[in-house]
């Protein structure tokens, strides 16, 4: 019951965090709010007992993502001034988009059976034997990815030969 | 690197807007209050990232006026005046001061003064080779870094260097031994032995430095860093040990030679790499090289008199005549000259104009030449490397 | 039993381990300004307590008192948020260490003791430790200053680059004992040897791989160019005063204490001893002991090298430490399979 | 002075007095001699002073310039030009890069202008200095506003 005690003030947060991802206007007060998802997601994830997830969630998304996004920043806008403007135009467009993902990951849950299914696949073992036998085309299809991805990244950001 | 800094390394005024790699420059000022300006100075740096595009220097923090104050002293009065103005090394600006007047006025200065002087020029080029050890360092690695550790051992030497010169003049740091004809203060008893023992030191001491900071990093962060050719330093008016560092042999001790320098060999150091570990191996070698002169010095030192054959009794009564002249010698940091015109107020006895020609300027100006496609980080490393005393600088 | 309750166990374990902790990390800038001193032939602190050793309690005081001042233009609640996460993130990176080493009946060995015997145990140091340059670079950058703007980019750009042979070297460990859990990596290295010592060649090399990563990590000389006081001034902590510089400064020595004690979990058996260990909660002092040995080697380093520059920092990471770690991963693979063969 | 400098200045410069220790020179000559003198060797730029002149018949100005060839004996040249009550002189930036910083610092305290100079503003004093400090008839405890 503890955990359950825990887990509500939690995932309040996540919602407001996530919430004021896109409702603040400076742009890497958003990149912060964002990060504080990512971070109570992988609590949550923490009270499901799924604590390998958990760590891969900090160590990719906010270790890794986040940073690059703070990059991307940086990097693209002009860094003199404290505050980032974050437009936020196309509203419509977004709330439309928003609404078929919020559409599909509920049918998506809706469709999944509650309680029925008890595989435990929060710890390193389960992941990786999941990986190697049942999800192992999958496996192999986003490594070939992500080295194609890789050689673009090479490729775009070589400007000449030295 | 890139070729694209290559005009702003050319010529410091190209204009900024034809810089095209980047839309977002930042521009960071550095300095006036910046623990690695060697004093008070400000460079004005835009950055394209963390890449120096362009690199403008701002003095005068410092500025006291000396060339105006000195219109209004007597020629004796201005010897403490002169050693503050490079304040690292205080004996050799005096020597530059003394000897433009002495010249001026065609004052031969006796054998023994001419020694005494050498050796203290000597001494304080260790002193200040020494100092520039430290800072350099601490700009590569850090107050709290192994600069620092590099510091602390330098000043245990200059420390001796200081009880030296005090048992000679009776202060330690601004010294006014220097008179027009010769020296104020003889060599007191056993200061000859004391100066050998502290030479057996320092040559030890060279060792030491060397293993504690000579390894990979300092490799990596001074070679091919700040390269300044033969031409520019010439054209900048660069002088002494920086502008040996690019290749040019040329050395006022030993081409124009002043004190005894002609009664010594000078072996001059000089290295081709043109970097900062060029003006690193120069300087280095110019402590050791002041070591076996000093030691030659000593070996020959005459007796006699330490003040002039034609002796000018009273300090006031040194008047230089209407004329003009520039004498320089050779500073720790390079050439220190005077450029003098007689002929002041009080019939001569104040000069109507002195010019003080610092080697330290001439180095800043290369800040600007050097500093384009290099990091921030290079900026302390270049700049430590040249050596600058602003205390000089902006006189 | 009390310490089945996982939350209740944690407190139990952890806050004694908070406050050793915190006491190290404050004595040892006591202990690393003595050092100092001893390498530059100066004296440091004497004159605050025998010996000096108040010298801290007297900084913390002065820390304490001087005014928390907040740059008008600073992004204000970032500022002032920035300031208290590293400290968490250094000291929570403890928590999975385990620090007892208990015998069993037949001479073999068990570790224990650790706040929380993750099931992931090492990946949560290693995310935490990826995490802690979020809140220095959110430090630098409301600063609203340029200087810490450039640290906090260099502080992201060096965290990134030296995550990976970090995380990399990490693994060398996990693949010869086979578990993510610092407990069962402890239990391996008690039973078969350190990992720094046995297998000859990766396991040493991963070491020094490691530990050269995790001094980058907490911004040791001569990886410090985030702080670089003398190009960028101090970098993040520019415009920080007072109590939030202390806890910058704090942080630093907590990271350090941290760093080292990680690296002595991994590669040199944590609480263990080739001898008799003694009882269980010598294993304690043997920890401590390994833990402030790495950290006066790191401030040998630090008082005695230069530091590098940004771009060959970068250098030293891409070119030489991803490779060479990824090849360790491999060939300890390889050695797992080889013994295990036989 | 060494005799093929000699002959070429000579050649050059037939005006010019060349047995003094200062040269004399007109301001038209000033450029072509430092130009001459880089061919010859002498590379080095060594300074640059301005000094004032007041006279019974008006302000003078006198700019020397210091060149020195880097070899054994070291020799240098030194000239100077004398100018009148409004000062200007050709800037021997395109010769010698040094002439920036020197130039400018003369220009500060001195008041002369140099023709051709790429950045003609103060080196030492703020940008807002009212006068020449190195002026005979600036006193040194003439009030400014603000003062500095």
């Amino acid at each position: 019951m503890s955990e359950f005690a825990l887990l509500f003030p939690v995932t309040v947060f996540l919602i407001l965090s996530a919430i004021s991802v896109v409702t603040t206007r400076n742009l890497v007060h958003s990149v912060f709010w964002l990060a504080s998802t990512l971070i109570t997601t992988a609590a949550v994830y923490v009270f499901l007992g799924a604590t390998f997830i958990a760590a891969i969630q900090l160590l990719l998304y906010t270790g890794g993502v986040i940073t690059l996004m703070l990059f991307g920043i940086m990097l693209s806008r002009r860094h003199s001034s404290t505050t980032v403007p974050n437009p936020s135009e196309h509203q419509l467009l977004g709330a439309v988009t928003a609404g078929g993902v919020l559409v599909l990951f509920l049918t998506a849950i809706w469709r999944t059976p509650a309680f029925g299914r008890v595989v435990d696949v929060g710890t390193s073992l389960d992941v990786g034997n999941l990986f190697l036998s049942e999800h192992l085309l999958a496996f192999e299809a986003l490594s070939v990815l992500l080295l194609a991805a890789m050689l673009g990244a090479i490729v775009l950001t070589r400007t000449s030969d030295p | 690197m890139d070729p694209i800094f290559q005009p702003f390394r050319d010529d410091p005024h190209y204009p900024l807007d034809r810089y095209e790699a980047a839309a977002d420059l930042m521009l960071l000022n550095m300095g006036p209050q910046h623990p690695s300006t060697h004093g008070v100075f400000r460079l004005k740096l835009v950055l394209d990232g963390e890449i120096i595009v362009k690199a403008v220097p701002y003095m005068g923090y410092l500025h006291r006026g000396v060339e105006k104050m000195v219109e209004g002293l007597t020629f004796a009065q201005m010897t403490p005046i002169f050693n503050k103005h490079d304040y690292v090394s205080p004996m050799t600006n005096e020597q530059a001061y003394a000897v433009a007047v002495e010249t001026a006025l065609g004052i031969e200065v006796p054998r023994r003064a001419r020694y005494i002087r050498t050796i203290l020029a000597e001494i304080q080029r260790i002193a200040s080779h020494l100092l520039w050890l430290s800072t350099f360092t601490l700009d590569m690695g850090g107050v709290i870094g192994g600069g620092a550790a590099m510091m602390m051992y330098n000043f245990r030497e200059r420390e001796d260097i200081f009880d030296l010169f005090e048992a000679v003049t009776g202060s330690r740091f601004h010294y006014n031994t220097h008179c027009i004809g010769g020296q104020r203060h003889d060599l007191p008893e056993g200061w000859v032995q004391r100066v050998r023992a502290f030479l057996d030191r320092q040559e030890r001491a060279f060792d030491e430095y060397l293993r504690l900071i000579r390894n990979d990093i300092f490799d990596l962060r001074t070679k091919g860093v700040g390269v300044m050719s033969a031409d520019l330093a010439l054209g900048l008016g660069i002088t002494g040990p920086n502008l040996r560092a690019s290749g040019v042999d040329f050395d006022m001790r030993r081409d124009a030679p002043f004190h005894a320098y002609d009664e010594v060999e000078v072996r001059v150091a000089v290295a081709q790499g043109c970097d900062a570990y060029a003006r690193y191996e120069v300087r280095m070698a110019e402590m050791r090289e002041s070591v076996r002169i000093l030691r030659l010095l000593l070996d020959q030192l005459p007796e006699g008199p330490i003040c002039g054959s034609k002796p000018v009794k009273m300090a006031n009564a040194v008047r230089v005549p209407d004329g003009r002249g520039y004498t320089a010698i050779e500073g720790p940091r390079g050439e220190i000259g005077t450029w003098l015109i007689g002929g002041g107020e009080d019939k001569g006895a104040k000069p109507f104009r002195l010019k003080i020609r610092p080697p330290s300027l001439h180095a800043m100006a290369a800040m600007s030449y050097l500093l384009p496609g290099h990091t921030v980080s290079d900026v302390v490393v270049v700049l430590g490397s040249l050596d600058p005393i602003m205390g000089e600088v902006d006189r | 039993m009390i310490l089945d309750n996982p939350y209740l166990h944690a407190l139990i374990v952890g806050l004694p381990l908070l406050a050793v902790a915190l006491t190290v990390a404050g004595f040892g800038v006591f202990y690393e300004r003595r050092f100092a001193a001893w390498i530059q032939l100066r004296r440091g602190p004497v004159w605050v307590g025998p010996q000096g050793i108040f010298q801290i309690v007297a900084d913390a005081l002065k820390m304490f008192q001087k005014e928390d001042l907040v740059p008008a233009s600073a992004d204000q609640a970032i500022f002032k948020l920035a300031s208290w996460f590293p400290m968490f993130l250094a000291l929570s990176l403890l928590a999975v260490v385990p620090m007892g080493a208990v015998e069993a009946e037949d001479g073999s060995w068990t570790a224990a003791w650790a706040v929380s015997s993750l099931d992931v145990g090492i990946l949560w140091p290693l995310a935490l430790g990826g995490l802690m340059v979020f809140p220095l670079w959110a430090a630098g950058w409301s600063s609203n200053n340029k200087y810490s703007l450039l640290s906090g980019m260099r502080m992201v750009a060096q965290g990134i680059s030296y995550e990976i042979p970090m995380v990399l070297t990490a693994m060398v460990p996990v693949i010869l004992a086979g578990s993510l859990s610092l407990d069962d990596i402890v239990t391996y290295q008690m039973n078969h040897g350190w990992f720094a010592v046995w297998p000859p060649g990766p396991g040493l090399v991963a070491f020094v791989i490691f530990f050269l990563t995790s001094l980058a990590e907490a911004d040791r000389v001569p990886f410090d160019i985030p702080e670089a006081e003398s190009e960028i001034v101090g970098g993040i902590t520019i415009e920080y005063s007072g109590i939030r510089m202390g806890l910058f400064v704090l942080t630093e020595y907590a990271h350090t204490f941290v760093a080292a004690a990680l690296t002595a979990t991994l590669f040199l058996g944590g609480p263990h001893m080739p001898f008799s260990v003694g009882p269980a909660w010598m294993g304690v002092v043997w920890l401590l002991g390994k833990t402030l040995f790495l950290f006066f080697v790191i401030y040998w380093i630090r008082w005695t090298w230069l530091r590098y520059r940004a771009d060959q920092l970068m250098d030293l990471a891409w070119r030489w430490l991803v490779p060479v770690s990824l090849g360790l991963v491999m060939l300890s693979a390889v050695w797992v399979q080889l013994m295990e063969g036989k | 002075m060494d005799a093929t400098l000699r002959e070429a200045l000579a050649a050059r410069f037939p005006a010019v007095d060349l047995d003094q220790d200062v040269l004399l020179v007109p301001a038209a000559d000033h450029y072509p001699l430092a130009a001459l003198l880089k061919e010859q060797g002498y590379t080095l730029y060594v300074t640059v002073a301005a000094s004032h002149h007041p006279g019974p018949e008006g302000d003078a100005f006198e700019v020397a310039t210091v060149l020195r060839r880097p070899v054994r004996g070291a020799p240098s040249v030194a000239w100077r030009v004398v100018l009148g009550a409004d000062p200007h002189l050709q800037s021997l930036y395109p010769l010698f890069p040094g002439a920036d910083l020197q130039e400018r610092e003369q220009l500060d305290l001195v008041g002369v202008r140099f023709d051709g100079h790429p950045n003609p503003v103060r080196l030492m004093l703020s940008e807002d200095w009212v006068g020449h400090p190195l002026r005979k008839d600036y006193a040194p405890n003439m009030p400014h506003a603000p003062w500095r």
